[in-house]
């Protein structure tokens, strides 16, 4: 019982970034609201994050900010920093082309009238 | 005691996707993001990432949320699905 | 469309749940992940940076390279709205007008009548009333988040924070204006000049400090150089360069994010807000 | 001999387009000479790099001053070098070629244009060099969203849904790259390509490192438009401006190109993608339906610009055909066709731009077309051979060396689909050849827009004549840019 336990929790955020990409990816490919699918897309980023925080983490470990008078590190002690740096840069990708999408969402409105992307191609197709 | 809170805002951030995505009002669908998206920012918190965490408050659940209404005002906040 | 996707959708779930098996147990300590280069940042970065938050130091000094191009990404988001959304040219066919005194409103079809008044004030289409307790409480406000995202820019080195959070901060704290006052009040504060001027300042204070370093004779980026002009030892000219950058972050995220704003929420026209 | 002009290459570019953009504060008619400027300073910088790797030979460079798994680096070689020239020198001649035009149709926003215009390149240049699969990845997302912007720029009316196509698909691409790396990250632990390509070694089969090249692939798939992935590409291509689609057209897919031969042969390797037989037949399978896709589908259209986009996409088969087959041959003639592909399209989508300016969209109204725009349509034609394969021109030889590749490895569907699509090819640009000479359908509608400026014809006369250079300097090219690329790799 006690290993079941910790096997699911062993993989349970994987599992759930996993779950959180498939959302995303469902919303991007299925939904046909543009706004729905510029949030699918955003879920799918985050839940990239999510799964590479993941990696970062160390179980009984702290944030990875050193004190000035400590002189021999225990690596262990501290979360490994570079999945963090990485997913900084993730994140203002994210918030960057959020803002683009957005934008053009706008410009899509102002042209077609409408963001349901079925309504806009059959009035292409006339 | 880390993991049970880990493992109930994973369910409850798996929750506000599927309501994000699910519901027909796009203001709400803000609102369900900004949610989403401060969940997130405490599970990274928990994790020990703390410079994410602090970077997806300030975008994800505030500057990003804000876009999003400015961008529902000048289009429709009504969705078909 | 909708079976479609859901088969891509379940196939790449399917492939990456079975590829969990193989990964390591969360938060396992001897990963590799965890082996290889990172052990390094976590060991070295006091003595080579004199930064005792990691993540900075990897972020500015480590992959720095990286960051550069994440400040330029951002640029490039500010960019897109700007080409994307703005109308040169705007022709203003009625506009609405409060009188300060009495607090009336009135809907006026030529344009441009009361701009110049002292008695009238313009107000957007979209009314909304005048709330005396939201006014206040932003003015009140804005200072103070002011100075926290200052703080956060300058404390970067040693608490969570730097010129990614700062800067965003710096920019909400001018967006709140816009949205309890209106778009006009916050373009008076930062006009659409100031905006595009800061946001290229930024990245170009950025790269510049990597040119600087490149002048100097050694590689881009490496600010160890920076002890020539600085006159401090290289440990203290890196940690100097990456408050350098962190600024030029700060300045670059504050003016894009106020610029998007204002592009979306007036649909390019700088009239009219939300 | 000066390593640093790696890095000058991309970073004077961000530096300067930031000095282009504020520029429109000063004065907006300065924008963009001062463009022109600064893409003519780019391409002499990259000319004499690669005249420095010539010489000299390959070299890394650290950014920062730390050694590569620390820090990031670049690898400059003999063929990205190459590749940045000529990525350069196209972006240049194109917008000396239409500069008339974008002062007229781009207007007040002139000064983002230009700032958009040169990040972009800038950021194809990073890809080229990028020794850091996670910069890779930040340096994609800079080409994608000034190529976002720049598409949406043309056709008020289609082009933002064009574009905002493109970023869903586009960002889905960068997504699964992304979280390949991630899969190789939590494995090796390191994300220089050299240093993972090392650690994998070991790794050959853990599953996790196959899912981690599927999603990589794909997502690069995804940013190419490769045939089931190619669903944004003829509507953004399509609608947008002139010369936006004559720089983006030739360079976003080829670039992807260059970054998939990267991923597969130096980090991966060799070893691991062609130890199973799986890879080469989803390879060979998705290679075939795209160069028949792409060559059925361009005969259908009667929208000229639409049937380039599809001519593209055929050539997006052929790039990556080279993989399906795997031998020194066959990669050869698709990383040779990589480099000739660019001045193609260049060249096709440049004339192809004059002549719908001219004449209208629509193929079954060229009546005429050689006697009132006889310069244009030779160069149109020149760029028609080309991909057609007719020997002169640089086509013949990338797909001479696939053919030999084919025939070798006893890959026959694929030879077959080659000689098949390149008759398909003849066909399509025959039905516009003819109709140029003894008149279609529809009357055409003759638009009187004035002789083209004397910079058109600059532009115009590079792209005929670098197509027959590159033609004969195939064995050259071959020599001293794709075999010094090829042969530590095992090839």
């Amino acid at each position: 019982m006690a290993d079941i336990i910790g096997y699911i929790l062993g993989k349970y955020n994987y599992w759930m970034a996993v779950v959180l990409m498939m959302i995303g990816l469902y919303a991007m490919l299925a939904k046909k609201n543009l706004i729905k699918k510029i949030v699918g897309m955003n879920i799918f980023q985050t839940a990239i994050i999510l799964f590479y925080i993941s990696i970062g983490f160390k179980k009984g470990a702290t944030v990875p900010i050193i004190e000035h008078n400590t002189h021999v590190i225990d690596v262990a002690k501290y979360a490994n920093p570079l999945p963090h740096v990485l997913m900084l840069t993730a994140i203002v990708v994210a918030v960057s082309t959020f803002g683009v999408a957005l934008a053009l969402a706008v410009r899509v409105y102002q042209e077609h009238g409408t963001l349901e992307e079925n309504e806009i191609l059959s009035e292409l197709q006339e | 005691m880390g993991w049970h809170v880990d493992i109930i805002i994973l369910t409850l951030v798996v929750i506000t996707a599927i309501a994000a995505i699910q519901i027909k009002d796009l203001l709400a669908t803000a609102i369900l993001f900004g949610a989403y998206s401060f969940m997130m920012c405490v599970l990274w918190s928990i994790m020990g990432a703390v410079d994410v965490a602090f970077t997806e408050a300030s975008v994800g659940a505030g500057v990003s949320t804000v876009f999003f209404v400015a961008a529902i005002f000048h289009t429709t906040r009504r969705s078909q699905d | 469309m909708r079976y479609i996707a859901l088969i891509v959708v379940l196939l790449s779930g399917l492939v990456l749940l079975y590829t969990e098996k193989d990964l390591p147990p969360w938060g396992d300590p001897n990963s590799p992940a965890s082996l290889h280069v990172s052990p390094k940042y976590l060991r070295d970065s006091l003595q080579e940076t004199a930064v005792p938050n990691v993540v900075t130091s990897v972020l500015a000094d480590y992959r720095g390279y990286d960051t550069m191009f994440e400040t330029t990404v951002i640029f490039c988001a500010g960019l897109a709205c700007f080409v994307l959304l703005r109308v040169f040219k705007v022709e203003r066919k009625e506009a609405h007008y409060r009188h300060k005194a009495t607090g009336l409103i009135i809907h006026v079809k030529v344009p441009n009548l009361l701009d110049n008044s002292s008695e009238f004030e313009r107000v957007d289409t979209m009314w909304v009333p005048h709330d005396l307790i939201l006014k206040t409480m932003c003015r009140f406000l804005i200072p103070f988040i002011q100075l926290f995202a200052l703080y956060v820019v300058a404390h970067g080195h040693h608490s969570p924070g730097g010129g990614f959070q700062g800067g965003v901060i710096l920019g909400a704290s001018i967006i709140l204006l816009s949205i309890s006052f209106d778009l006009r009040t916050g373009l008076e504060r930062v006009n659409e000049r100031s905006i595009s001027l800061m946001s290229a300042t930024g990245v170009f204070v950025f790269t510049g400090i990597g040119a600087i370093c490149l002048f100097l004779g050694s590689q881009f980026l490496n600010y160890g150089i920076l002890s020539k002009i600085l006159g401090v030892d290289p440990v203290m000219s890196r940690s100097w360069g990456i408050f350098g950058v962190e600024v030029g972050v700060a300045i670059t995220v504050m003016a894009v994010m106020i610029g998007i704003y204002n592009y979306i929420s007036s649909e390019g026209k700088l009239d009219e807000g939300l | 001999m000066s390593i640093h002009l790696s890095v000058v290459i991309v970073t004077f570019g961000l530096l300067l387009a930031f000095v282009t953009y504020t520029l429109r504060w000063i004065r907006i008619s300065l924008c963009l000479p001062f463009a022109i400027t600064v893409l003519g300073f780019l391409t002499s910088c990259a000319i004499v790099l690669f005249t420095q790797i010539i010489l000299w030979g390959p070299f890394e460079y650290p950014m920062g001053g730390w050694a590569p798994p620390i820090g990031i680096a670049y690898n400059v070689d003999h063929l990205n070098s190459f590749m940045v020239l000529v990525v350069t020198l196209v972006a240049l001649v194109n917008i000396i070629a239409n500069w008339k035009g974008l002062q007229n149709f781009v207007g007040d926003r002139i000064g983002g244009f230009c700032a958009l215009y040169i990040l972009y390149v800038s950021g194809l240049n990073g890809i080229l060099f990028t020794g850091d699969l996670f910069n890779l990845y930040v340096l994609l997302e800079i080409a994608s969203l000034t190529g976002y912007a720049l598409l949406a720029i043309g056709d008020r009316r289609l082009a933002p849904f064009a574009s905002i196509n493109y970023v869903f698909l586009g960002t889905m691409g960068a997504c699964f790259y992304l979280l390949g790396i991630g899969f190789l990250y939590i494995k090796t632990g390191s994300l220089n390509m050299i240093d993972v390509s090392n650690l994998i070694k070991q790794l050959h089969n853990s599953p996790t490192i196959i899912t981690a090249f599927m999603f990589i692939i794909v997502g690069i798939w995804i940013k190419m438009g490769l045939f089931p992935f190619h669903i944004w590409l003829p509507r953004a291509y399509t609608h947008t401006f002139g010369p936006v689609s004559s720089l983006i057209a030739p360079m976003g897919t080829k670039v992807m190109a260059y970054a998939m031969f990267k991923v597969v042969l130096t980090v991966f390797g060799i070893n691991f993608v062609f130890r199973s037989n799986a890879f080469p037949h989803i390879v060979s399978t998705l290679a075939l339906s795209a160069i028949l896709f792409g060559s059925i589908f361009a005969l259908r259209q009667t929208h000229l610009k639409r049937m380039l986009c599809f001519v593209v996409i055929t050539e997006i088969g052929y790039l990556v055909s080279g993989l399906a087959i795997g031998n020194s041959n066959a990669i050869k003639g698709s990383i040779l066709h990589m480099l000739n592909d660019v001045f193609m399209t260049f060249c096709l989508f440049l004339s192809g731009q004059a002549i719908i300016e001219r004449m209208g969209v629509n193929i079954d109204g060229f009546s005429e077309l050689f006697v009132k725009t006889p310069l244009i349509s030779a160069v149109f034609i020149t760029g028609a051979l080309s991909v057609v394969g007719i020997p002169p021109t640089c086509g013949f030889f990338g797909k001479w060396y696939l053919l030999l590749g084919a025939v070798e490895k006893g890959n026959y569907p694929l030879f077959v689909t080659i000689i098949l699509s390149s008759l398909l090819n003849l066909i399509l640009f025959f039905k516009v050849i003819e109709i140029g000479f003894y008149g279609g359908k529809v009357i055409p509608t003759w638009r009187l827009t004035g002789a083209p400026p004397w910079s058109f014809y600059v532009g115009l006369c590079f792209a005929g004549v670098s197509i027959i250079l590159m033609g004969l300097f195939t064995f050259h090219l071959i020599r001293y840019v794709i075999e010094p690329f090829l042969t530590p790799l095992g090839l």
